[in-house]
C-alpha cells in the first residue's frame, strides 16, 4: 500500500508492466533521460536501459508505425505522445495499421500495442495541448480505447492494456495526473479492464463521465445532494468497447442521464452513449439524455478553458434541465 | 549556391548483363553464384533458375490479368517488365531475412514460396491478403503507399534488440526489406523511415523500384535527382542498378543485404527499371505516356537479355526454354482454376477477425445480424 | 439543360469554378493527364494549364499542406484526395491546421479550401477504397462536410463549396459517379449549399440518408409504399453544420426516424442526428431513433461488401422494427 | 556499400566573424552592408544597428522569462543563444519576403516589425497568437512541429503563379522562408516540403536553427550527417553557418534568398547555433545535458563577439552601448506594463471566430451560452 499520484502510479504500472515481460518496451519522444514531459517514464531508461526504452526522432508517425513492425517481431511496444494534438500525423497508421492488421490477416498478425496519449485541458496549455481526440479512435473498429480517472485504476489499468493482446488506445487525463494522491494497493486483484463502474449510487439522475469528467461529476453529486437531490455516477473506463449494462441498469431506475465529457459535444462520446441509452431504455427514460461537452469550436485559449470546459454549474444546470422534462 | 544537376540518368547504374546479352564487368559489384549454405554453385544452373523464376513470375503475372479481363479478379498489379528487380532480390534473400512488400511484388512473394493463390484472394476480393507472414517471413500487401517501410525498420530494430546483427553466423544475421516504389519516395512515412533505420542503424535494406511512373505521374514529379541519391540527405549509401537485370540486382542486393546483417545499417537500392503495364488493370496509360517509351524499354526487357545469354553461352537449349514453357502453361492452368475455387468467405467471418479477444458488444452485433440471416432462410 | 452523370456534373462544375475565378486551383495526384483516376477534373490541365491544374508529388499530407500556403496567398485550392483511405496522412493538416487558422487568427486567416473525397463502398474495390471517414471530419469544429447524392447537387454544391471562405470537406459518393445521368440546368437557381432536404413526402416514418445511401433509402420508401406503409426521405446533403430543422419537422408528424449510413454504426452520424432528434422531438417519439450503418467492422473484403452496407433488407427491417415499439 | 560518415562538425561551415571578434573570410561569402534600396551603407552603423537588434531581441526574451517566472505567462520559448541566427536572417529580408515561424521566432518577429506584446498574448494565454500575417509578411507562429514549412512551400508556390519570382525586380521579386528546428527534421511535412518545393522549383528558403536540442533529444537523435546535407538527397542546395555569428547568416541568408528570388527553386540553410535556455520555462535541461556543454558555447555569444568587434574596431563607444542598455530597459518596462495590461478575451468571442460565414448551430450553441451566463447575472 503507497500513496501515489496518478502520474506515479503510471510510472509504477510502467515499471511493473516492464518487470513481468522483457518484451514490454518504450518508445516515444523524450522518453528517455527526461522521463517524459509528464515524468511518467521518468527513471525507466536508467533501470532497463535504451534499448527498451526509446527516444524516438521527432516524428509520430515514425513512432507508431516503427512499433508496428517491432510488434510484428514479438515485441509489445507502448508508445507515448507527447500531446493529444500530436496524436494526428500518427492518426495513418493507428487507423490503417495498427487497427487493420488483426482483420487483414485474419488474426495471424496481433497488434499488442499501447499508444499512451495525455489528452484533456485544464492545464493553461498553448493550443494542440488540451485536445480530447477519444471519439475519433472510438469510432475506429479494431482499436480498443481506455481512460482512466484516477490513480489506483492508472496502475492497474496501464498494465492490463499492455497485457492485451490488442491495440489499445490508453487515454490519461493530464489535468489530474497530479490532482489526488490514493493508496494503491499492489496486492489487490483488479477489476477488468474493459468494464465501466459506478462509482456512486443515486436514485433520480444518472451522471456518467470518464477520465478529467469523473471528479466533476462526483463534485456535482455532491451539490445535488445538498439540494436534496440523489445523483448516481458512472465512470465509464471504456470507451472502445463501450460497456453500458451498468448505465442501463442505473438509468432504468432514474429514468435521467447526463453525459459529461471535455470533448466537443457535436459526435463526441456523449452522443453514441445517448442513443444507445434511448434505444435500450426508451420506455424508462423521463427525459432525453442530455450531454454537457465542450463546445463545437477550436479548444480556446487558456484563459477561457475554464468556459469552454463542463464544470460544475454547466453539468448541474444539464441536471436541472433533464428535470423540466 | 550552386544549383544541384537534375539529370535523371546517370552513370553510375550497375550493370553486368547488358540488354543485348553481354556480361559485363564493374569495379564494385560481380555475380557470384551460391548454394543456399554460401557454397560455390553451378553458374550455369544458377542463372537458367533466374530465367525460369522470371519465366513463371512473369505468367503469374499476365494469367492474372487475364483472370482479371474475365470477371474472376477486380483488379490486378501488373508487375510486367520488373522481374529481374524481383527475382534478383528475392533470390539474394536468405530464410531469416523478412520482407515488407508493397502490391506489387508477386515476384518476389513467389521466391518466399507464398502460393500465388493467396495474392490471388486479395485481388478477388474474397480476403484482403490474409496469409501469415510469419509462414514465409513475407508481411502482407500494403496498399497504404510506403507505410510498409516504416513497418520494416520497426521490424528491423527488433531484429538488434533480439541480437541477430553483425554475430558472424550467416544462418542468423538477419536483413529486412522494404519495397517500395518511386511515387512512395514522395510520402512522409518513406522519408521517416531512412530516418529512423540511420538513428537507429537498424538492418534494413529499402529497395525502390523505380519503375519510372506513379499511376500517371513521371519520376520526375517525384524527384529531380536519382532516387538513390536520396540516402545521402540521410547518412547512409544509396545505389543504383539496372533493375532489369537479373545477375546486378542479385549483386547489389546481396551486398546490402550482407551490409545491413553485419550491422552497418540501412542501404538504399533503387532498381532502375520500367512498369511495361498499366498501373492496374483500370488504368489507361495511353492517356499520360508515349508508345515511343515502351518501344524503347521492350528492348530492355529483363527476361529476352538472360535467355539471349544462356543460348549464346551454350548453357541452355530449345529443350529447356520449352521445359520452362511447359511449367509455366502448368502453373497457369493452376492458378485459373484455383482462382474460380476460392471459396467465398463467410458473412459473419468479418465480425470474428476484428479482435484477438473479441468484445461483447461486437459479439451481440454478430449475434444481431446472424440472426437477421437467418430470418431470409427460405425467404431468399 | 443537359443530362450528366454525377461524374459529369462535378467535372461541368469544376470547370465552371475555375472560369469563374481565376484562383481556382486544383491539386491531387494524377489530376492532370489522366484527369484522375476517376475522370472528375478530365481535360481540365489541358484547359487551364498545369499552373491551375497541379499534379502533386505522392503525398497528402503535402497537397493539403501546400494548398494552405496557397490558400493564405489568396488562391482557393479544390484538393482531391484520390480515395477515403488516403486522407489519413493528411488528416494532421486538416484537423490541426486547416481547421483551425480561422479561429486561431480570429479570421485574419481564411481558408477558402475545398477537399474533395471519393467515399464510400460498392466498388468491389481492395482495402482502403471505400472508407466513409464524415463523421472524423463533422466531428471537426472550423471544417464544413458536406456530401451530394445526385448530378445536380454534385453540379451546384461543388461550385458553392469553392466559392466558400471556409473549408469544406466535399463528399462524393463513388458508387454514384457513373449510377444514374439527370437533367442539370446550368440556368437554375440552386438550393443553398448548408440545407437537407426532403426528397419523399411520407407520413409513418422519416428515413434520413445522404450521400449513396439517398438512393437505397428512396428504394425503401418505394418498397414500403408497396407494403402500405407511407415514408419521409430526407438527403441531409450537409453534415456539418447539420441542418435538422426539415429532420424535426419530420419526426414531430411520423413519430419515428430511422438513419441511414455506410460508416460504422458507433459514433457514426447516426448517433449524433438520434442525439439530436431525441433532445428536440422528445415527446413526438414513438419509438427509439434506429441506426442502420456499416457494422463496426473494418470495411470488408468486396466479396462481403453488400452485406455490410446498408441495403434495401436492413433498411426495412429497421423501418418495421420502429413500429415494434 | 561504403559507409558514410558520421561526422557532425564539418569544416564547411561558413563563418566570418569570430568568436573572440575577429572578421574572417571566405570564398564564397562575404558580409556587405546595403540600405533598404539596395545602395551601400555604411557598414559600422549597420553592424551597430544588427547588436541593437539583437540585445533588444535578448531582452524580449529575458523579460518574457521573468513574466513567466512571475506567473504573467503560461510557458515561454526561449531563445537565448539564437539572437545571431535569427537576426542575421530577419535583416536580409525584404518587405515583400514572406516569414513561416516557429514558436521560437521571436527575433524575426522583432525584424518584421511584430509587436512582441502580440507574442506575449499566445503564451498569457489571451490569444492563440492572433496577428494578421499579411500586416507584416509574418505568418502566425505555429506548433505543430514541421507544418509551417509545406505552408511556406505552398506559399512559395502561389508566388511563382503570381508570376514574382525571377523578374530582376529586386521590389517584387519574393522569397519565402520556412523556419524550423533540428528536431523538425525528421517530421514527413518537413520532408515532404523539401520534395514539393524541388519538384515545383519554388522559391522557399528552409530555413532550420540546429540549436543542438529538441527538448532533452540531442541532435544525433534526428541526424547522423550535418543536416544542411540532407538538401543533397533532395537535388538542393544546402550550407551551414555559424549561427552565433550575424554577419554569417546576413551574407548567408541574403545569397539564399536572392536565389530563391531569382528562380532558381529551394535552399536549404542550417544555423548551427546552441539553445543557451530550457526548452520551455517549464523544461529542466539540468536532467539531460552536461553543464559542460552550456560553458563551452558561452565562449561562442553571437552578441559578446559583435561587441568585442564594435569596440576593437572603434566602430561603437561606452556611450552607445549604454544607450542600447537604456533602450532595452524601456521595452523590458513596455513590455512588463503592456503584458499585465493584456485584456482577457471574451468567453463568447470563440463562437464568433471559428467560420468565415457562421453556422445557424454555432449561433445557437452560442445564444444558449450567452443566455447561461446571463443566468448567472447577480448571482456570481
Ligand atoms: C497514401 C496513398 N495515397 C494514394 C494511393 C493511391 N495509389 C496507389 S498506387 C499509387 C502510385 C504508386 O506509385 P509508385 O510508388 O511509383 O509505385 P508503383 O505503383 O509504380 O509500383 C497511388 C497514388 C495509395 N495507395 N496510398
Ligand atoms: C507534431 C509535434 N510533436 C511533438 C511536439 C512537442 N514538441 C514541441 S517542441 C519539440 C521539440 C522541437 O525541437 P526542434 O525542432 O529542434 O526545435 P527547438 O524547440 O529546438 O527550437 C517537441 C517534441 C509538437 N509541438 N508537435
Ligand atoms: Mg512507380
Ligand atoms: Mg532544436
Amino acid at each position: 500500500m503507497t500513496k501515489m499520484t496518478l502520474a506515479k502510479a503510471l510510472n509504477a504500472g510502467l515499471r511493473k508492466a516492464m518487470e513481468n515481460d522483457p518484451k514490454v518496451l518504450v518508445m516515444g519522444e523524450d522518453v528517455g533521460k527526461l522521463g517524459g514531459v509528464f515524468r511518467i517514464t521518468d527513471g525507466l531508461q536508467k533501470d532497463f536501459g535504451e534499448d527498451r526504452v526509446i527516444d524516438s526522432p521527432l516524428a509520430e508517425s515514425g513512432i507508431v508505425g516503427t512499433a508496428v513492425g517491432l510488434a510484428m517481431r514479438g515485441y509489445r511496444p507502448v508508445c507515448e505522445i507527447q500531446f493529444d494534438g500530436f496524436v494526428y500525423p500518427a492518426y495513418d497508421q493507428i487507423v490503417s495499421q495498427v487497427a487493420k492488421l488483426h482483420f487483414r490477416t485474419h488474426g495471424a498478425v496481433r497488434m499488442p500495442m499501447v499508444i499512451r496519449i495525455p489528452y484533456g485541458g485544464g492545464i493553461g496549455a498553448v493550443e494542440h495541448h488540451s485536445e480530447s481526440p477519444e471519439a475519433q479512435f472510438a469510432h475506429t473498429p479494431g482499436l480498443k480505447v481506455v481512460t482512466c480517472s484516477n490513480p489506483v485504476d492508472g496502475y492497474w489499468m496501464i498494465q492490463q492494456a499492455i497485457a492485451a493482446d490488442d491495440p489499445v488506445i490508453f487515454l490519461e487525463p493530464k489535468r489530474q495526473y497530479h490532482a489526488d494522491k490514493a493508496e494503491v494497493d499492489e496486492a489487490a486483484v483488479p477489476a477488468p479492464l474493459f468494464a465501466s463502474r459506478v462509482v456512486r449510487l443515486g436514485a433520480e439522475v444518472t451522471l456518467i463521465g470518464y477520465g478529467p469528467t469523473v471528479k466533476t461529476c462526483l463534485k456535482v453529486a455532491e451539490a445535488a445532494a445538498g439540494e436534496g437531490r440523489s445523483v448516481e455516477v458512472v465512470d465509464l473506463r471504456t470507451l472502445s468497447p463501450l460497456d453500458l449494462g451498468p448505465v442501463y441498469d442505473s438509468v432504468r431506475r432514474t429514468g435521467r442521464a447526463v453525459v459529461v465529457h471535455e470533448a466537443h459535444t457535436n459526435l463526441g462520446m456523449g452522443a453514441e452513449i445517448a442513443a444507445r441509452i434511448t434505444e435500450q431504455c426508451f420506455y424508462s427514460l423521463e427525459a432525453p439524455v442530455l450531454r454537457v461537452g465542450g463546445f463545437d469550436t477550436p479548444y480556446p485559449p487558456s484563459r477561457l478553458e475554464e468556459e469552454f470546459l463542463p464544470d460544475l454549474d454547466r453539468v448541474l444546470d444539464a441536471v436541472d434541465r433533464s428535470f423540466v422534462f | 549556391m550552386t544549383p544541384v544537376d537534375p539529370a535523371h540518368n546517370d552513370a553510375s547504374m550497375v550493370q553486368l548483363l547488358t540488354p543485348e546479352g553481354e556480361r559485363v564487368a564493374h569495379p564494385d559489384y560481380a555475380f557470384t553464384a551460391t548454394t543456399a549454405d554460401g557454397g560455390v554453385a553451378d553458374e550455369g544452373e544458377v542463372i537458367r533458375g533466374y530465367y525460369r523464376d522470371m519465366v513463371l513470375t512473369r505468367r503469374i503475372d499476365t494469367e492474372s490479368t487475364a483472370l482479371q479481363r474475365h470477371g474472376e479478379l477486380g483488379i490486378w498489379t501488373q508487375l510486367l517488365g520488373q522481374e529481374a528487380a524481383q527475382i534478383g532480390c528475392g533470390r539474394a534473400l536468405r530464410p531469416q531475412d523478412y520482407v515488407f512488400p508493397t502490391y506489387r511484388e508477386h515476384g518476389v512473394a513467389y521466391c518466399r514460396g507464398l502460393d500465388p493463390l493467396r495474392i490471388l484472394g486479395l485481388f478477388r476480393g474474397v480476403d484482403q491478403g490474409a496469409w501469415d507472414p510469419a509462414a514465409h517471413n513475407f508481411a502482407n500487401y500494403t496498399i497504404v503507399i510506403g507505410a510498409q517501410t516504416l513497418h520494416a525498420t520497426g521490424y528491423a530494430m527488433g531484429v538488434q534488440r533480439d541480437g541477430l546483427v553483425g554475430t558472424g553466423d550467416r544462418d542468423r544475421d538477419t536483413s529486412v526489406v522494404a519495397f517500395f516504389g518511386d511515387g512512395a519516395s514522395s510520402q512522409g512515412d518513406v522519408n521517416e523511415a531512412f530516418i529512423f533505420a540511420a538513428s537507429y542503424n537498424a538492418p534494413v535494406v529499402f529497395f525502390c523500384q523505380n519503375n519510372q511512373w506513379a499511376i500517371s505521374e513521371p519520376i520526375e514529379r517525384q524527384s529531380r535527382i536519382p532516387l538513390y541519391q536520396r540516402a545521402r540527405g540521410f547518412g547512409f549509401p544509396g545505389v543504383r542498378v539496372d533493375g532489369n537485370d537479373v545477375l546486378a540486382v542479385h549483386a547489389v542486393t546481396t551486398a546490402a543485404l550482407q551490409y545491413a546483417r553485419d550491422g552497418n545499417g540501412p542501404v538504399f537500392v533503387e532498381a532502375y527499371t520500367y512498369r511495361m503495364g498499366a498501373h492496374t488493370t483500370t488504368d489507361d496509360p495511353t492517356r499520360y505516356r508515349m508508345s515511343e517509351e515502351l518501344e524503347y524499354w521492350k528492348l530492355k526487357d529483363p527476361i529476352a537479355r538472360v535467355k539471349v545469354y544462356l543460348t549464346r553461352q551454350g548453357l541452355a537449349d530449345r529443350e529447356y526454354f520449352e521445359a520452362v514453357e511447359r511449367e509455366a502453361d502448368e502453373l497457369g492452368a493452376r492458378l485459373r482454376d484455383g482462382c474460380r475455387a476460392l471459396p467465398d468467405p463467410e458473412p459473419l467471418s468479418i465480425f470474428d477477425q476484428v479482435y484477438a479477444e473479441q468484445t461483447a458488444e461486437l459479439a451481440e452485433q454478430r449475434d444481431t445480424f446472424a440472426a437477421y440471416l437467418a430470418s431470409f432462410e427460405g425467404v431468399r
